[in-house]
């Protein structure tokens, strides 16, 4: 049952340096409160055995995306629309806070909110996903890698997934005489949009974008949005045992899309320079 | 806020609450219990402790743990649900646990564990909600030391029109829903969802009008304790 | 693996008075060694989501119940037999003594106790729960949850299954061109009998019936007994680690019979009264 | 009593048990143990103990604790079984170490663990009362102080008729089966379970019946006892 | 996680006489290094419920093995193949150092080492077990029982599981108008060759072949090597945490071949005898 | 040795290995770590430790614990693989473990835990021994004292000709495969499966010329320790 549990130890006098210098509204790694490290978004790099693949470094924390695509049956109750999974695992390599084993309720989290902004944002357009109705559709899975921890991983995990699947193909099939028949072509996922997440903290009243991990360890509250390319808000998840006021998380609304923006901008680059 | 509007499904006004009501004290083996009908939902909430920790290196020298389980019974759904567990139910045990904490006192209870438990009974658009009431109430029925109630509703968006607590059958062709938690003295909203699709405008109203929704949750739970310790003196209905 | 667990504990000045009083044949609260505690059973109290439901309380034990009806394949054994499941759970709301998590043996026992008087006994006709043979049947889904513990739950789990099951409905089918189709109309469960539950406990050589969570905690044995309006035994269930000598189970079945008859009775008005 | 009765299938009398032979001291590695066959059941229990007790928040101070389990092999079944253990296998270990344990001194080993594992290899009828003969025999060959041993055997219903020591294709067309377990020197029937349809003189006929087989399995077991502690100079058959 | 684990333990003077009697060439229980412990083989010991049984004691070790053979639908990528499936299970009452519960580490690799052993060997010719290409096959199970543990289990699994197959029969069926039809007849299962598994520890740079379970236990290395009736090397596996040089493995693998001759001559009588 | 021979499906001459590079200390949160890519295979190893051992009961007194984990992610194999852990898995975590663990000075550490954690991100054939050679790299980049380096390689047959190396192409008609892994420095093998079919000069020689690739391997570890240690005085790729 969930619980608190053992979390990631910051040592008091780097608490201390990144609240005296959040005071003075920079931080312990001379970013601004409103600044993302640095991100590298790196395509095709698990090319043998997906249909598309991407590799996000935010700093220091790192994921890997793979995206595989296969058919399956649909479900009885949505027979024209294909399926969509988004499952991240925090592999024990990421850091000595991991153990391995099944996934726990952070990594649990992880994975939900990553699929909701992609499925809520319309990003896959599952009706698009149908073979053949009642009988046969797509079913994608975007399985991402966390490989290094170091905070943010909802945004890394996200940014990793949307150009994972930005890169992806796959088969096309055709009907003859009832009978699905696959094809020796492939082709682009549907895609209708490109949801972008940014994730805020809060320490002491002040707000920072993109917490590090010992940003995150000592935030009293989380709150990620992911917003689309038309500006809407698309998916929301506060984290934390804390709470933000009206005029903070209407604040934290108007930044998410302005970095959205910047962001999106970015994953584009890197799906064009890889295709 | 109710006239020029589109008519919604239920017949209710865009601001207008669904039938809610709240009894403390429902469940006698538990320290704090409160059952809560919410529109067609029906939870219960039960609280244990301050108690035992149990496994001991669980325990915080300085203050209580807090354990949450939010758990639906397989008979609760459209569709039966598995008995199992599932990573819904972990993900929202998790955000109702940090949605209620602030609340709680927890300095107060040192190397104790304080346990709330959450049954849906029967479910409806806005569970989390509805359940986050009733483990604010069980844990004031349980005598836990509280800085607040912690009230909760949602907003959503339906047939492009922003209204107060979606119900299941709007959930089905609704487009957006943000169900949040605040703790109404500090202003502090401990629990924020969204799924759907918002403009900006549209989110701060939505904002907006689910504190409306929590203001009037706020005073069912204060009814609904007072019921219980004062002979029921105030109401407990909400028309 | 089953074990010794940690149980109910029983102060000792309560053990002294339930054994001081038993042996004046009366019990602590005050009713006869042969009395059941107050039983309230109302229905419909799910109405909302479930095929049929029910409420008991006996005593301060408290259960609901819910039905669904659903459609499934047949077992391949069984291709015109419907499908029945009954599953209690032991939420942890209703006891300090209760953890959340997978059943133990002893929930185990009181979900497995429960179908099998059901069963057994014959109530529901799971040969007209078959919609088509070898293709779709009805899966008929009992479901418990123990909101109040105070003993002798497996009288109370059962009243509410059988109650639920008797108020419950289910969609009609009708075959056309070989294709199953629903239909907008009801019918009631094909029901056959009711089962009646009753159940036993030993403290020091005196049978009383209906413990309470004390009574059942310091009793050396337990036994359930099951009989159906025909007064047949249909089945029976021995607990704890203790005995009953051959002379007290006969004399058990003696009055499992007439008390069964009169908790029939009022299954029946609750179930008239909700309809 | 075996006359004018329906013919069983099997052939056999109405009060007449299948051949059953108990051999005790079969697992070196045990510190008890038996091999039962029953009909077609092939059943072996081992006991282990009294030994540490594992994990220790467990142990109790003033006697032993008894663990159990019956399980039956893949091969043991007429379809294959999943290796899992099932919610049948949990609760017939359960019925089973009830129904052994008023048997056992327990106050003689505090702060122990006695295992009982049962491991089921053919299975037929009545299977768990064979597991009990077994393990009983398994606890005696253990050198476990006992009040008594434990015998075990059923009776139920097939073609309208009440017989003894139902076997599984008795049971395909059977009414009820009873299985019991009884310590014959205090008369308690520690093992009580009842699946089926009889009316109440049946239901005391059966126990009358189920008796007489708990005798005749007393018999074995102290057999199989003194043939492996004395040369074999009991017989140890049931013809 | 694979951990080191509670092993059993060998008292000092024990591993001082099993070291005394190896450094003269010599064991414990007076056999040479390359002896074999006394091999029973008895077959049809679960002859109402199985398709096909045996017992092996190999010295103390004791195992028992069923095959069941039912049907099932092919794995898609493999339509005209049937299916099989080898599972050993260390049950509770072999030894006071296993508890009940799912597989340990050591054996889920007992389970796959012996599986491998047959599929290998083509022992099952798995293409005659389909029964109508795309639909129905036979699904062959052996499940093997550790009824006493002392040592090289790996071999008496082996042998027991061999000897099972090599019983075992199997339903005939014929396929009229389309539909798969059983018969009311039996036949062998298709065997094409038989596998011999044979194992070797080492103890302070002596091979010893078929260790007892002392000598495991002191063992810093084991190998099972699995040859058949052609000489071929078919399977092979090391395991402990230590190692063997490059001339032992090799001298390992003549005597393998050896020694499997000689047991696979058992192996034929057994069945004979059992035929 | 790669003249008169059948060609490979890879163009590789029968003794040739796919391109291999290893890179150490890859992952800046672990104690030391790796990543090799080995013909399509990219894995990459953790370790940490020595640290505290949980449960502290897994403790020994006078040397460090190994655990170690083979985990493949669900992208990495040509089909999607299930999230959980395989028996395969969790035999390829003992054979590596036992393969490895002769090499480390465990008696350095003792009340300690040493904690390897292998991804497989991309498989190709012989990823246990690639995954072999990327620990060890880590183990040593993690500064833990160790006896020898551990190198990995494999040899099989394919269309009847023993070849090093065999990629999942050659595997699908391959005859046989067998892993070794081997402590250069003593000459012990710490790891050796075999599945196919290997005549006795077959399986000799497929023994030798695993040792050809282990070597070769070897170097490329100590390359890639050397390059980030001593800013890649050394080259670091096999071509």
């Amino acid at each position: 049952m969930p619980a608190v549990k053992k979390h990631r130890i910051v040592d008091s006098i780097t608490r201390e340096s990144i609240i005296s210098n959040l005071a003075n509204s920079t931080r312990l790694d001379e970013r601004g409160l409103l600044d993302y490290r640095n991100l590298e978004i790196e395509t095709n790099i698990l090319k043998d055995k997906t249909n598309g693949s991407a590799r996000v470094k935010l700093g220091e924390s790192e994921v890997w995306a793979g995206i595989k695509v296969e058919t399956a049956n649909p479900f009885p109750d949505t027979p024209a629309e294909g399926v969509m999974t988004c499952n991240a695992e925090m592999l024990p390599i990421c850091s000595q806070y991991i153990e391995p084993g099944p996934p726990d309720e952070n990594t649990i989290e992880l994975s939900r909110v990553s699929d909701r902004g992609i499925r809520e944002s319309g990003m896959i357009d599952i009706k698009e996903l149908c073979i053949k109705e009642g009988e046969r559709v797509y079913s994608v899975y975007i399985d991402v890698a966390v490989i290094n921890e170091d905070g943010n991983l909802f945004d890394a995990v996200s940014y990793a997934a949307t150009t994972a699947l930005l890169m992806a193909d796959m088969n096309k099939f055709t009907i003859e005489n009832d009978e699905v028949k696959m094809l020796d072509e492939k082709q682009p996922l549907p895609i209708k949009s490109v949801p972008v997440s940014t994730t805020f903290a809060k320490i002491e009243d002040k707000i920072i974008i993109d917490p590090n991990a010992d940003e995150q360890e000592m935030a009293t509250a989380r709150v990620t949005l992911v917003t689309d390319e038309n500006g809407k808000y698309v998916s929301g998840q506060k984290g934390k045992p804390g709470g933000f006021t009206f005029d903070e998380l209407k604040e934290i609304s108007v930044i998410s899309k302005e970095k959205g923006d910047e962001i999106r901008v970015k994953i584009r680059e890197a799906v064009k320079n890889g295709s | 806020m109710s006239k020029n509007n589109i008519e919604r499904i239920s017949g209710r006004a865009p601001d207008e609450l669904r039938n809610v009501s709240i009894k403390a004290g429902v469940i006698k083996n538990a320290d704090g219990s409160a059952l809560i009908e919410f529109g067609k939902n029906k939870i219960m909430a039960a609280v244990f402790g301050p108690k035992e920790v149990h496994p001991k290196h669980m325990m915080i020298s300085d203050r209580a743990i807090i354990k949450c389980r939010y758990h639906m019974m397989p008979f609760s759904t459209d569709t039966r649900k598995r008995p199992n567990i599932s990573r819904r139910e972990i993900e929202i045990s998790k955000v109702i646990r940090e949605a209620l904490q602030p609340a709680i006192i927890m300095e107060d209870y040192p190397r104790t564990a304080i346990e709330i438990y959450i049954e849906v009974l029967q479910s409806d658009g806005g569970s989390r909600c509805a359940a986050i009431n009733a483990a604010s109430t069980a844990l004031a029925d349980a005598g836990i030391n509280m800085r607040d109630l912690v009230t909760a509703c949602a907003a959503g968006k339906v047939d492009g029109q922003v209204v107060l607590d979606v119900d299941d059958t709007e959930d089905k062709t609704g487009e957006a829903d943000m169900p949040i938690a605040l703790l109404p003295n500090t202003g502090l909203i401990t629990l924020f969802q969204l799924d759907g699709n918002l403009s900006k405008e549209e989110f701060d109203k939505a904002l907006e009008l689910a504190k409306t929704g929590c203001d009037k949750l706020y005073k069912l739970q204060r009814d609904a304790l007072s019921e219980k310790y004062f002979d029921g003196k105030n109401g407990n209905k909400e028309e």
